[in-house]
């Protein structure tokens, strides 16, 4: 467990926050798609739990600086008090963890990586690594209204190919991500293909659905409740073919062919 | 230098370094939590609780965080007793500190058969029986909600144990007192105090229960006015060692258990927010000791003073 | 224009023009509040319980904050019946919001006795008995934990009452819903569910109880998930309505005890931090019947969803 | 109910804080001796309750303004948030709460302050309110060391007369502040002085023993628990000579005659 100083803290629109920390502990490992436990120190007991927070970007080259930032969408306490930290205060977070993206099979392929929401946040450090090794890659990225988009620059600058679909049209293709997917799971050959997928649990049922019609590598990085995020609490299952998988350690990452998707329980009606 | 302070308590025969332990269901099986401090410094741990077979858990739907609080149903995940004392237990040999086996059954035959399993493992210094789930063969009686049945299965477990024998209770129950004196009578050797308290929560979006299981057990900070009172309300009522559990997260939090009559303490959800809060528990006990001149812990259990108080002289009378 | 909704409910024959009560002991006797906001726009009141004799209540030490809840021990200090009926009622007749009376006594003569003398009164609506106090006729027992005397005493009162009655329950039970059943079978006409759930806190410096009478009463969103529960236990066990109690602060909190089972709810601890708290939540209900296109707000009782999930194929043999 | 943003905040030695408010409602009425509940806006809910705090100083003349101030000591999660807040931040308060100081038989009389740690903050506006007046006012404050003492220029700035105590000898006389207030209970005949006193119960016990020994007016601010602070939750009750009283609207000031001090409930362990 780490305490680490608030280096930087900027709002953007709908309700989106960068968080800005130097921790080198983290900064210095943390691998695409794996995710830190982030609390406030010293509160009080409500909220009790972290929050699980996907490592949005860190320095590059690794180990320069040592700052890693978090994307945070408010969206109930938690997420409320850890965007209104300012410079100076101090957040404290166990991590990285979590198994992240699998990218050794992602040599000469072509990524296709498919966000929704704040799922973005997810998906910046794969983005960046797979063209800094020279993979093609393309971000789908998904949103309610284009307020709700967030971080697009940080992909362009990456040079890769971004398109954008929102449910109003008010940017980019009116409708849902699945939409602007279809077209490039046509294009090119299942095998030239990986999908990688991070969103709400909806879309990213629809996506593994997609996938899996065209035959296509897909990985998804889903979210569940979390207690401890190192697996302890046992709270955090996720419904494989085979049998309960924890989040924390055995995911987030799955292979979409595993995942039994259950609208019962993972909570469409709360990020959607 | 200053006096030396005695953390070390005795419980059911062992010796404890510290009266600070954690408990079941959120240290995993130990191992989980070497990566963050060396478990050695605790006086024990609970393992998950163990099944004679293992079990998948519950549906997704696992656990919900409410104020101060947090509701699981994860329905007894565990690797089963038999894996844990070939893949966990050889794993735990270089840690000195005592594992105590959480275990649970569906019938008294299943509460005995881990018991025989577990005799021979000298790493596993106590056993500590989960009697809050039902009894299949009672029709689904939970055996911690039935005095006799509790009577019935501590007595069972005591009879075959090579060990020693710790009760942990369930908190849902109108008189508790019946049920820690019926552990005692079966020859149990110490109570675990509390369980979780059932609860339940709604997702009002989509009008759904927020767990599975519909009800889960509460655990946190929430729960530990509850759970200090029983403890109060056991230790005066039995011979037997109690051992405090409910919410504890800091020194303050532990000392309200051992003031009220626990001899030693067990840190649970806290364990997922700060893994290291049993580890600052054992240092700040040891400072407390120290600025309050007590020089052996064992000084502080049980001893919360009540004492009379002064009354307006018409209060009896009634004008306020 | 947007269609209307309707929030009122109908309990015990009582219409309310919406399901939001405030707790008794924590709206005073109504008039405390005027100065907030207009009570009348409630769907009413409980009074602080009334006993036939003012009382003084306990000695100083009686309230501790404990986290997200706080303990009471107030000892029930109150007017008296008489004061309550010649110097507070008269100065509620302004208010359209309906006065329920909560009563307690140490007899079941005391009970009926308050009951006579409420019932020439019309501004009081309903009585509410609490029942989680000792009965000493009978040995210091608390009516509420005995299901034969909770029943001797609804019986007793209903035979009596001129007004509809309900009874709140004690949550420091094993099974309520015996108890539930017996206060159906007395005639009660409604459950008020929970009243405060026993703790206590240690003053960890001077070793001394926090709150001078030793336990006390926990409330606050810390038992909330606790009283959804047993709320949502008792709707499914009785016919007559339940009236939701425990940690509501928020309409979301307030529609998980309606969505559970609850008829109406109040709001107790809440109305201390936040005196507006309840005003929020009649038009939190509002807007949230609005946007979720119902029309009218018994639809939500009782509508909570439990449905199957997928498992996985090789779970039941447990290999996770 | 008001929602007052925070216009000030500055920190003091001593863990001590200053807070500065816009609170037309409650700065354009406040009485010397009456407090506000303070809490945070919207938060969660540990801490759950308001926190009863003095109304150190307000505009002069009143409706100059709109500000009030509050002199915070940092002792737990409740003071320590309030201590936290920045400007523009908002905070929730009720009042201005309770019965205050009793003035009216003031005239001709020399008033005697004896202020010990924080309370010091529930007698500002009464010594400035009686020197207004042109009473002869004595401010005498004790303190464990010279860090704690706060305030101690504003009482200065009134013109009037101030005397120090601290427990171990770093600022004016040692010990505590009943010994500098022996000698004016001698000075004066026991009808030409006023006592008026907050601070920790054990200090203000003493003060009490001594005025009533010499048969001098004593009036004391009392600090109880409160959970509402408006008369409903009853939690408050002060045992007096004849009956239970309730310190936020019989009180928080009681004549020192009829107050009955408890040792065993009376938190002098926590805030002494
Ligand atoms: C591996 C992983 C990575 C993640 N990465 C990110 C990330 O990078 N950025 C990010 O912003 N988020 C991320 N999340 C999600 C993030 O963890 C959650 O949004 C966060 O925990 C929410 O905490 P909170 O306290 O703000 O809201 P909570 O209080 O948890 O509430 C969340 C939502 O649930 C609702 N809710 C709560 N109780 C109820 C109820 N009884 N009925 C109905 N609704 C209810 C609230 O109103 C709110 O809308 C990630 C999650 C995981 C598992
Ligand atoms: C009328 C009135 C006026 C007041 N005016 C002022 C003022 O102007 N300025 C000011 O600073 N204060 C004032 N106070 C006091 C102030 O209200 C309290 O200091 C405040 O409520 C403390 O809140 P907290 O959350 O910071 O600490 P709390 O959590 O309430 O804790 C207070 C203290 O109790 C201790 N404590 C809590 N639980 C335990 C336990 N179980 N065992 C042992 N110790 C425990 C804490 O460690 C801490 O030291 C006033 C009080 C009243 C009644
Ligand atoms: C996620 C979780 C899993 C638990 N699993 C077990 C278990 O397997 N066996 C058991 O006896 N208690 C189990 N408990 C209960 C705890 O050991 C403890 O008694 C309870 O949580 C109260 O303590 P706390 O408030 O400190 O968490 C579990 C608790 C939690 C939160
Ligand atoms: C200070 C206080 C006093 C109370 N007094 C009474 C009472 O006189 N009669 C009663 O039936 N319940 C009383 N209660 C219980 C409440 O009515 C309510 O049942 C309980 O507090 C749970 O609701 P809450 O969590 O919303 O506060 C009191 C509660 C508090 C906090
Ligand atoms: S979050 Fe605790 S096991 Fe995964
Ligand atoms: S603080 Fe609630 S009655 Fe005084």
């Amino acid at each position: 467990m780490v305490q680490a100083p608030v280096v930087g803290s900027t709002g953007y629109p709908g309700f989106n926050h960068l968080l800005a920390l130097r921790s080198p502990e983290i900064a210095d490992c943390a691998k695409p798609g794996q995710f830190v436990m982030a609390g406030l120190m010293d509160c009080a007991s409500d909220p009790l739990l972290k929050r699980a927070l996907a490592v949005y970007s860190i320095p590059r080259p690794a180990g320069d600086g040592s700052i890693l930032t978090l994307l945070i969408k408010v969206v109930g306490p938690g997420t409320r008090l850890l965007a209104a930290l300012r410079e100076g205060d101090q957040v404290s977070m166990i991590g990285p963890l979590g198994n992240g993206f699998d990218t050794s099979r992602a040599k000469g392929r072509v990524s296709v990586l498919v966000a929704g929401g704040v799922g973005i946040a997810s998906v910046f450090l794969l983005a960046r690594e797979l063209s800094a090794a020279g993979e093609e890659v393309h971000l789908l990225y998904g949103a309610r209204r284009a307020r709700d988009l967030v971080g697009l620059e940080d992909f362009q600058d990456l040079g890769i190919q971004v398109q954008v679909a929102t449910e109003d049209g008010s940017r980019g293709s009116r409708g849902l991500v699945t939409r602007i997917l279809e077209p490039y799971l046509r294009r090119y050959p299942a095998q030239r293909l990986a999908v990688y997928t991070c969103g709400p649990n909806p879309m990213m049922r629809a996506v593994s659905r997609l996938a899996s019609t065209h035959a296509v590598d897909c990985q998804v990085s889903v979210e569940t409740p979390m207690a401890c995020g190192f697996g302890v609490c046992l709270g955090c299952s996720v419904t494989t073919v085979r049998s309960y998988r924890l989040a924390c350690t055995h995911g987030p990452v799955f292979d979409a062919r595993d995942v039994v998707w259950d609208t019962a329980t993972e909570g469409e009606g709360i990020h959607a | 230098m200053p006096d030396p302070v005695s953390l070390a308590v005795k419980i059911s025969g062992i010796r404890f370094k510290n009266p600070v332990l954690t408990a079941s269901g959120t240290f995993g099986y130990g191992l989980e939590f070497t990566r963050f401090f060396d478990i050695s410094r605790l006086g024990g741990f609970c393992t998950k609780g163990l099944s004679l077979l293992p079990r998948p858990g519950n549906p997704p739907g696992r656990i919900f965080e409410t104020p101060s609080g947090m509701l699981n149903a994860i329905g007894l995940e565990n690797v089963g007793v038999e894996a844990f004392i070939s893949d966990k237990l050889p794993r735990l040999e270089p840690y000195g500190t005592h594992v105590i086996a959480n275990i649970f059954g569906k019938s008294i035959g299943e509460f005995t058969a881990i018991t025989d399993r577990l005799n021979p493992c000298p790493k596993v210094s106590a056993l500590e029986l989960n009697i809050s789930c039902p009894n299949i063969t009672e029709g689904g009686i939970e055996f911690g909600h039935d005095p006799d049945l509790t009577f019935q299965v501590v007595q069972a477990v005591t009879r075959v144990s090579a060990k020693p024998v710790w009760v942990k209770l369930s908190p849902n129950v109108t008189d508790i007192r019946i049920f820690a004196r019926a552990c005692q009578e079966a020859g149990a050797d110490a109570i675990s105090l509390v369980n979780t308290f059932v609860g339940m929560s709604v997702d009002v979006h989509r009008r759904r229960p927020m767990i599975s299981n519909v009800t889960a057990g509460l655990s946190g900070p929430a729960i530990r006015p509850l759970a200090v009172r029983l403890v109060h309300q056991v230790a005066a009522s039995v011979e037997i060692p109690v051992i405090g559990i409910g919410g504890i997260a800091t020194t303050r939090d532990a000392l309200e258990f051992l003031i009220a009559g626990a001899r030693a303490v067990q840190l649970g959800t806290a364990n997922f927010s700060d893994p290291l809060a049993s580890l600052k528990v054992v240092q700040g006990l040891e400072e407390y000791c120290r600025s309050h001149g007590i020089r052996d812990i064992s000084q502080i259990s049980g001893s919360l003073r009540t004492r009379e108080r002064p009354v307006p002289s018409r209060a009896a009378s009634g004008d306020a």
